[in-house]
């Protein structure tokens, strides 16, 4: 029983005040394995100044309510991505920066590159471009802020609903580099 | 009827028919040490009850006459000495040889607590010291033949100056008689009477163990087997403290009692210090007990001005006795492997160091006190720095012992552990602090 | 009845001696050690505290053929009578699940017992010294059952050295006074009697573990069987202090002092000395790595504030530091207990080694949580209430030097606190196969917590407690009512900081119990991304050289330490040794000329 | 009179929880300035606190967990319950000094407890250091409050503030000195700059923090603006008289005072985040040294020269 | 005074005793003790000595009987003496069968 499910108060109600103060303040942990972490900085310092928008970086996953994957993922991150991702607190949401999360960009013929990231998580907005630069990634937050307005960013309700597949689809990927590992 | 010249007759004339018992020499040897024991606790009641014994043998009238004289402490000595021995000689394993030394060697001993004649202490001296060289070499092998060499070398230059000692006092006085002479000690020349006395502690001084006439100790003690080493530290070296307390009785001086009391700081000083880092046993025990010899010529030495001292001496030669005593029967293994074994141990150790409820906290109590009343603090530095000295080695020395080792020898812990429930028993009834409280009659 | 309380202990060591069952000598035990703890309660009434009647006479004489021992009870010995004797039933308690085999722990506990009761209630200095080397002896066998060397022969020579300082101690006031009897000994200002008791506060401090005198400490507290070090800290270094006091107060001693040298600058001397024992003991607690060291230096560093107490000797730091000894008594006893627990059930004593444990021993835990918020001295223990008064006294004293070290050794214990509380019961969670301690132990343990939790809402009933023993030792109390301090400059209230808690606490109690939430298990843990089983082992239990950056600032401070200044000199001594030894050189020729030359010097110092 | 007092503590903690929250915006505010960007709106630590507490997963790592942070929050709101403000006395002539300082160390033990429990390492080294850091700061800070209570010739902090109406310590010489320390310390107990190791987030992931989400954060961010509130009013009281204008009880020298107060408050809490942006960090045995040695030596210093003065 | 008599005494003793201080043959250890041992032996019968005196036999002269005790103290002493000496032969014989020497073996044992 939670006190602010709504015994007290209306879920509805509760949602919204939730959205708004999420919107106003987004913790973000930047997953920097692809070359896009670098365009992180001038959006934090004084040019772009993420802050004001009530974002900012945070150290662990557990404080934080978006993942950033800056760049392309290979099977061996990806564990990684997924760990930190279920060790965030809902309600998270994912950003992927740049082509390779959408297709695998230009490792589209790698056979350790995951291409689509969609299969595994449930990204919220994607940032196109090789590399998308400061001004595209403030207009992704600005848009992630748009949907959770909007109630729409609920990329993580749906890894909740679908996640015996979204966890299939992670073991196969997995598995793919455990019979690499095996054959090498 | 108990007289006390029984107790050195009996065990003399069953040493010389040793001989013509060989097989049950064992049990006769036991039984001839129990009757003396016996007779010296009936000696102590009736000493107790009506006060000194003084007796003459063979007829002349003293000063001529061989002369014994028993007083409360003398009488407990003998007593200490006649049962310690006793409990001891179950230990014994050898031939009827050996019996008879030993029989000769406690004969000596408690001659020398009885007699009321100097010469005749000389006798008995010379008696316990045969016996005791003879003694310490029966283990046969190169150390103990080495210990016994030394012992004998230096007890027969210590006994030649008793002698010199002897024979100067006898010179100026015509007298022998210890009560005699220590009436008419002050119309000696004073030149000469300094000069008997130091012959006469330096002789005696080597079987009493003081500091620097003690080099045979550590040799000795460790050549010697457990049960040898064991009567050498409950036998001649209190009956010869204590002729030394009656030396000093008898040449009764201020002087003389501060030089006992520096030879007994430097006694305790250096047995203590060099047992502190000793890594075998039984010359650690054997200095230690060089130590223990200081503190009671330390105790001795306070006897003219303090009414403590007696008890103090008692309770640290009762408590020294015992704990050694037993601590030598136990030592020399790789440890002590049993629990009997364990508390003798302990109950020793803590003995010596003058803990209740054993005898020598009483000793280190009464010897405080006396030091009270003297108020001598530089020597109640010196004891507190010993003492300290002493935990630690004693400390050492139970914890090497903690090992497993071979299984206890019942044959040793069980007298050992006699032994040394003597000094609980002593500990837990100071009731000697009334009988001991008796002045020893000079 | 005095004579059968001490009947009864006595006839139940022996009787332990010879039973081999550790469960039926815990019974054994349990039942004696309740023998004098009755006696105490007692007396309550003759000290202004109602408790139930039994009527145990409070005074006899032990005659045994000449020495007669004077044994009575005072207020000051009341006191800390109730303080050693309530710990003991815990304690056996405790032994009952502790040991299945009876190694000799229950009759020496019994024997140390008896002498602890006769210390308490010794009226001249025979009676004391005599008990006090009972106790000394009884304990080193106990401490002889670890046969650990260090702690054997630190501990024996500690020992003996504490009593022959008492020892001359005694035999110095003797001369002067003449009398063993404490109600006859008149004290004069001279040099003779200062020296004795400097003397004997010395050979009192070196059982309270006292800085210069401290160093068996760590070793006998880490090595021997808990329980015993359980009262060895919580007891027996309670009986050095009850020396101190006897000396200090109700001889009295500080007058003395104070009038010998004109100022108060002996006790100020202590005063230091204690400061100086809390601070550096808290520096090297939160050093060790071993559980058992950790506590000892912690109990030094405890220890070191009641001697600030005693040495500031207003009524407010007397009334601390008694306080203080109360709550040392038990909180440090449960640490122990629980250290010995841990111990019982996971067999590791190094905090490196350890952690997690307070998952699978909850109720373990809870007692330790107590018992470390006791001694950190955090305002909801009583453990605070007792620092409190100590800081009130030095600082309405104006002692610059020491009020800033005892409260730095306050915040230090904080520290080891924490290492104590993350090191073994929290952390990563190592021990899936230990269950919790045996029901006897937690209920050892936690009879023990019980009295920390009443005095810290009734601080006044400890004052209560402590009173006529401050009267009767010429010191004076301090106005209180049951829950309220007052000084001459500041109150404290403990019912308002309970209260005030409670009421802050139902908001955030409100939104912090009634939520939804998902219990993770420790391995879900942020490691970078790594999962918990990646590499086979990832170590989480950050433990080892905890306060290593800490460590290389200050270790090169305290390297010449006490321990290290022992050691030296036990070196020294070893070399002075060696080379007496060399005296004997074996050759009886050498002997010879000593014999000689013993002659020539002994008829020269005669004849001229 | 029971349930008025409950009401009156309930206020005070509400508004010094507020001001500690809405000080977390400001500072945020402050430090973007410095750094020449926009910041965050003032009332973002408002928002963030609802964002934390609004979300929708929580974890726990066990009872342990939970309790420690009941027990810091508590201790944190006991804490300021005992501190006057703006010359109001809640509790505090219940208390003094020295139980201010050992009331401050529960939510500090409580978080440490906490981190503890959670049982990651870096929250572990974290605890490490904010303990050392405290035992570093408290020698300099301890010694300039024995000063002052040498001084006023008592240990409660009511009473120091009520002796200061005449004459801020401050403006007395020994004592600027003092303040000096004691804002130096006041740094570390903020755990700002240069003494912000114990949180380091890119050396140890935020340090005790880091386990910490959701609503367990959202508690830690209260906890945190208690912390604020706390310290800075220590200082302001200690030295700054309290921020006490007016003396007689009327409730504009109720408003009056209390607008001081804030605003000494803010000053102090600037003058902190001034020094924060400004410096680099120092390493743990660095801010040891620091403090233990020149910080307390100063604090000896002005300790003595007080002593002096209130000897003669 | 007899001068002569006491000068022996005292040469035979200081013999005796450099004999024990500087011998390191064992034999001669033994030697020098009983020469010390005659010595001290001479000193008391010295002393009992009257110059020109008979034997103490009843013979009604009692003036010139020397004093009786001493010579029964020496008769003791020399039969003391005697005792050992024999045993310190035999240990004289049971070293030698142990080490081969009678040189005392120079080793320090502390």
């Amino acid at each position: 029983m939670g006190l602010f499910d709504g015994d007290i108060m209306k879920y509805e109600d509760w949602n919204k005040i939730s959205r708004i103060a999420s919107r106003k303040s987004l913790w973000m942990v930047h997953f920097c394995t692809g070359c896009g972490a670098i365009e992180l900085p001038p959006v934090m310092t004084s040019r772009y100044d993420m802050e004001r928008f009530g974002m900012g970086p945070m150290a662990t996953p557990r404080q934080a309510d978006v993942l950033l994957i800056t760049g392309y993922l290979t099977v061996k991150t990806l564990k990684r991505v997924v760990n930190v991702y279920e060790q965030m607190q809902s309600p998270k949401y994912v950003i992927s920066f740049g082509s390779c999360p959408i297709n695998g960009g230009m490792y589209w013929d790698s056979y350790n590159t995951v291409k689509r990231l969609d299969r595994y998580l449930p990204v919220d907005v994607y940032v196109g471009g090789c590399m998308p630069r400061p001004e595209g990634v403030m207009n992704a937050f600005l848009e992630l802020m748009k949907l959770i307005d909007e109630g729409k960013a609920r990329g993580w309700e749906k890894y909740q609903k679908y996640y015996e597949q979204y966890k299939r689809n992670q073991k196969m990927a997995f598995n793919f580099e455990r019979e690499k590992d095996e054959g090498a | 009827m108990v007289t006390p010249v029984l107790m050195i007759a009996i065990p003399l004339l069953a040493a010389f028919l040793m001989p013509l018992i060989k097989k049950a020499h064992r049990y006769f040897t036991f039984s001839i040490l129990l009757l003396n024991a016996i007779l010296s606790v009936l000696l102590f009641a009736k000493v107790y009850n009506d006060g000194a014994i003084y007796e003459t043998i063979a007829g002349f009238s003293p000063p001529v006459g061989i002369y014994l004289a028993v007083d409360n402490l003398s009488a407990l000595l003998a007593l200490i000495i006649n049962l310690f021995a006793t409990i001891n000689f179950v230990t014994s394993k050898k031939d009827f040889k050996f019996s008879m030394l030993y029989l000769l060697g406690v004969t000596g001993a408690t001659g020398i607590v009885l007699t009321g004649d100097i010469f005749n202490m000389f006798v008995f001296f010379e008696i316990t010291a045969v016996a005791s060289y003879a003694l310490v070499a029966s283990k046969k092998d190169e150390k103990a033949v080495e210990g016994s060499i030394k012992y004998m070398i230096l007890g027969s230059v210590g006994s030649s100056f008793m002698l010199i000692g002897i024979a100067i006092i006898y010179s100026q006085l015509k007298s022998l008689n210890l009560y005699d002479i220590a009436a008419r000690i002050s119309s000696m020349d004073p030149k000469m009477m300094w000069l008997s006395f130091s012959f006469l502690l330096t002789g005696i001084g080597v079987e009493a163990e003081l500091f620097p006439l003690n080099g045979w100790v550590p040799d000795a003690y460790e050549g010697a087997s457990s049960n040898i080493a064991s009567f050498l530290s409950f036998g001649p070296s209190k009956a010869s403290i204590y002729a030394i307390a009656r030396l000093l009785i008898i040449f009764s001086m201020s002087r003389t009692y501060e030089l006992a009391l520096y030879v007994g700081i430097a006694t305790l000083l250096i047995g203590e210090v060099a047992a502190f880092m000793q890594k075998n046993e039984k010359r650690m025990l054997a200095y230690s007990s060089i130590g223990q010899m200081g503190l009671i010529l330390i105790a001795f030495s306070l006897i003219k001005d303090t009414s403590y001292a007696i008890p103090a001496a008692f309770f640290i030669i009762v408590s020294h006795a015992s704990a050694k005593s037993s601590l030598f029967l136990i030592s020399g293994k790789k440890g002590f492997g049993g629990i009997t074994s364990k508390y003798v141990g302990l109950a020793g150790v803590l003995s010596l160091i003058g803990m209740p409820p054993m005898a020598g906290f009483w000793g280190k109590w009464y010897l405080l006190m006396g030091i009270a009343d003297e108020k001598m603090w530089a020597v109640a530095a010196v004891i507190i720095f010993s003492a300290v000295i002493e935990a630690i080695y004693f400390a050492r020395y139970l914890h090497k012992n903690l090992g497993e080792g071979e299984s206890e020898d019942l044959g040793y812990s069980i007298p050992a552990a006699v032994m040394v429930s003597v000094s609980i028993v002593m500990g837990i009834l100071p009731l000697i602090y009334n009988m001991a409280g008796g002045v020893l009659n000079a | 009845m005095l004579e059968l309380i001490f009947a009864v202990l006595l006839i139940a060591a022996f009787a332990t001696l010879f039973i081999k069952s550790g469960r039926i000598a815990a019974i054994i035990s349990l039942i004696a050690s309740a023998m004098p703890l009755i006696a105490v309660m007692d007396w309550a009434n003759d000290f202004g505290i109602k408790a139930f009647s039994f009527g145990v006479e409070n005074s006899m004489d032990f005659s045994i053929a000449g020495i007669t021992m004077h044994l009575s009870i005072t207020s000051f010995a009341w006191f800390f009578a109730v303080m050693v004797f309530s710990l003991l039933p815990p304690i056996f308690l405790f032994s009952y699940s502790f040991f299945e085999k009876n190694n000799g722990f229950f009759p020496f506990m019994l024997f140390l017992i008896t002498a602890v009761f006769g210390i308490l209630l010794a009226s001249d200095f025979l009676t004391l010294f005599f008990f006090w080397e009972l106790m000394a002896a009884s304990s080193f066998i106990l401490v002889y059952i670890s046969r650990d060397k260090k702690a054997i022969m630190s501990y024996l020579a500690f020992s003996v050295l504490s009593a022959v300082l008492i020892l001359v101690g005694i035999a110095l006031l003797y001369s002067q006074s003449g009398t063993l009897i404490f109600s006859d000994i008149v004290l004069n200002a001279d040099k003779v009697t200062v020296s004795a008791i400097i003397l004997m506060v010395a050979g009192f401090a070196v059982k309270s573990a006292l800085m210069p005198l401290h160093a068996w400490a760590p070793f006998v507290y880490s090595k021997a069987d808990e329980p015993f070090v359980a009262f060895l800290s919580g007891g027996l270094s309670k009986v050095g202090y009850y020396g101190m006091f006897f000396m200090l107060f109700a001889l009295p001693g500080a007058k003395i002092l104070h009038q010998y040298f004109n100022s108060g600058v002996a006790t100020y001397l202590l005063a230091v000395i204690g400061a100086i024992s809390a601070f550096i003991g808290t520096l090297l607690a939160f050093m060790e790595d071993d559980l058992r060291k950790l506590l000892a230096y912690s109990s030094i560093a405890q220890l070191g504030y009641i001697a600030v107490g005693f040495g500031i000797g207003s009524s407010l730091a007397m009334a601390g530091a008694l306080f203080q000894a109360f709550n040392h008594a038990f909180f440090k006893s449960v640490l122990f207990l629980a250290a010995g627990a841990v111990a019982y059930r996971t067999g590791k004593w190094k905090i490196s080694e350890l952690g997690g444990v307070g998952y699978k021993m909850p109720f373990t835990f809870m007692a330790a949580l107590f018992a470390i918020f006791a001694l950190a001295a955090i305002p909801i223990t009583s453990g605070f209430a007792a620092k409190w008064l100590l800081y009130e006294a030095a600082v309405s004293n104006k002692y610059i030097f020491i009020t800033p070290i005892m409260l730095i050794a306050g915040v230090g214990a904080f520290l080891y606190s924490f290492r104590i509380l993350y090191g073994v019961f929290l952390g990563e969670n190592r021990h899936d196969d230990i269950k919790e301690a045996p029901l006897p132990m937690i209920a050892g343990m936690f009879l023990l917590v019980l009295p920390l939790i009443i005095f810290l809402i009734f601080p006044g009933y400890m004052l209560d407690m402590m009173h006529s023993a401050l009267v009767d030792a010429g010191i004076g109390t301090i106005s209180h009512t049951n829950y309220v301090i007052r000084t001459g400059t500041a109150s404290y209230n403990t019912l308002a900081v309970v209260i005030g808690m409670m009421v802050v606490m139902i908001p955030a109690f409100l939104i912090y119990v009634l939520r939804k939430q998902k219990k993770v298990d420790f391995k879900d843990n942020f490691l970078a991304g790594e999962p918990y089983e990646f590499y086979g082992y990832i170590s989480m239990h950050a433990a080892n050289n905890f306060y290593k950056p800490i460590e290389d600032v200050i270790m090169p401070y305290l390297r010449k330490g006490a321990i290290s200044f022992y050691t030296a000199l036990y070196n020294a001594m070893g070399r002075v040794s060696d080379a007496s030894r060399k005296i004997y050189t074996g050759l009886s020729q050498d002997y010879t000329i000593y014999i000689i030359i013993f002659f020539f010097i002994i008829v020269g110092w005669l004849i001229w | 009179m029971v349930v008025e007092k409950i009401a009156v503590i309930a206020l005070y903690t509400t508004i010094a929880m507020f001001v500690g929250i809405l000080f977390m915006g400001v500072g945020r505010k402050i430090v973007a300035r410095v750094h020449n960007r926009v910041g965050p709106p003032v009332y973002q630590g408002f928002i963030d606190i609802a964002k934390l507490l609004t979300k929708k997963t929580n974890i726990s790592h066990g009872w342990i967990y939970d309790l420690a942070l009941l027990f810091s929050m508590t201790g944190i709101m006991l804490t300021i319950l005992f501190l006057p403000i703006g010359g109001v006395k809640l509790l505090s002539m219940e208390g003094d000094a020295f139980l201010v300082l050992y009331l401050l160390a529960i939510p500090a033990l409580g978080f440490a407890l906490g981190a503890g429990a959670s049982g990651n390492p870096n929250a572990a080294i974290g605890v490490m250091r904010a303990l050392v850091m405290m035992l570093s700061y408290e020698l300099p800070f301890v010694i300039t409050l024995i000063a002052l209570m040498i001084y006023y010739d008592t240990s409660s902090i009511a009473q120091i503030v009520e002796m200061q109406h005449a004459k801020w310590a401050i403006m007395i010489p020994p004592f600027v000195l003092a303040a000096a320390v004691a804002d130096m310390a006041l740094q570390g107990m903020l755990m700002e700059a240069p003494f912000d190791i114990p949180t380091a987030p890119h050396e140890i992931a935020s340090g005790p923090m880091a386990e910490f989400g959701g609503k367990h954060l959202g508690a830690l961010m209260i906890y945190k603006a208690g912390t604020i509130v706390a310290y800075t009013t220590l200082f302001v009281d200690l030295f700054l008289g309290g921020g006490v204008v007016m003396h007689d009880g009327s409730v504009l020298a109720y408003l009056a005072n209390f607008a001081v107060w804030f605003i000494l408050i803010f000053l102090v809490f600037t003058l902190s985040l001034l020094i924060n942006t400004s410096f680099p960090r120092f390493r743990i045995e660095q801010a040891f040294k620091f403090y233990w040695k020149y910080e307390a030596l100063l604090a000896f210093i002005s300790l003595i020269w007080v002593y002096l003065m209130v000897i003669s | 005074m007899m001068w002569p008599e006491y000068i022996t005494v005292a040469a035979l003793i200081s013999i005796g005793l450099y004999g024990v201080m500087a011998k390191k043959n064992l034999m001669k250890i033994f030697i020098a003790l009983s020469l010390m041992e005659t010595g001290v032996n001479l000193l008391l019968i010295t002393i009992g000595y009257i110059p020109g005196g008979t034997a103490p036999i009843e013979n009604g002269n009692f003036a010139k009987y020397v004093d009786p005790l001493p010579q029964a103290l020496v008769l003791t002493a020399i039969v003391i003496g005697l005792s050992v000496t024999a045993l310190a032969l035999t240990l004289l014989i049971w070293y030698h069968s142990k080490t081969g020497t009678l040189e005392y073996r120079r080793g320090m044992r502390w």
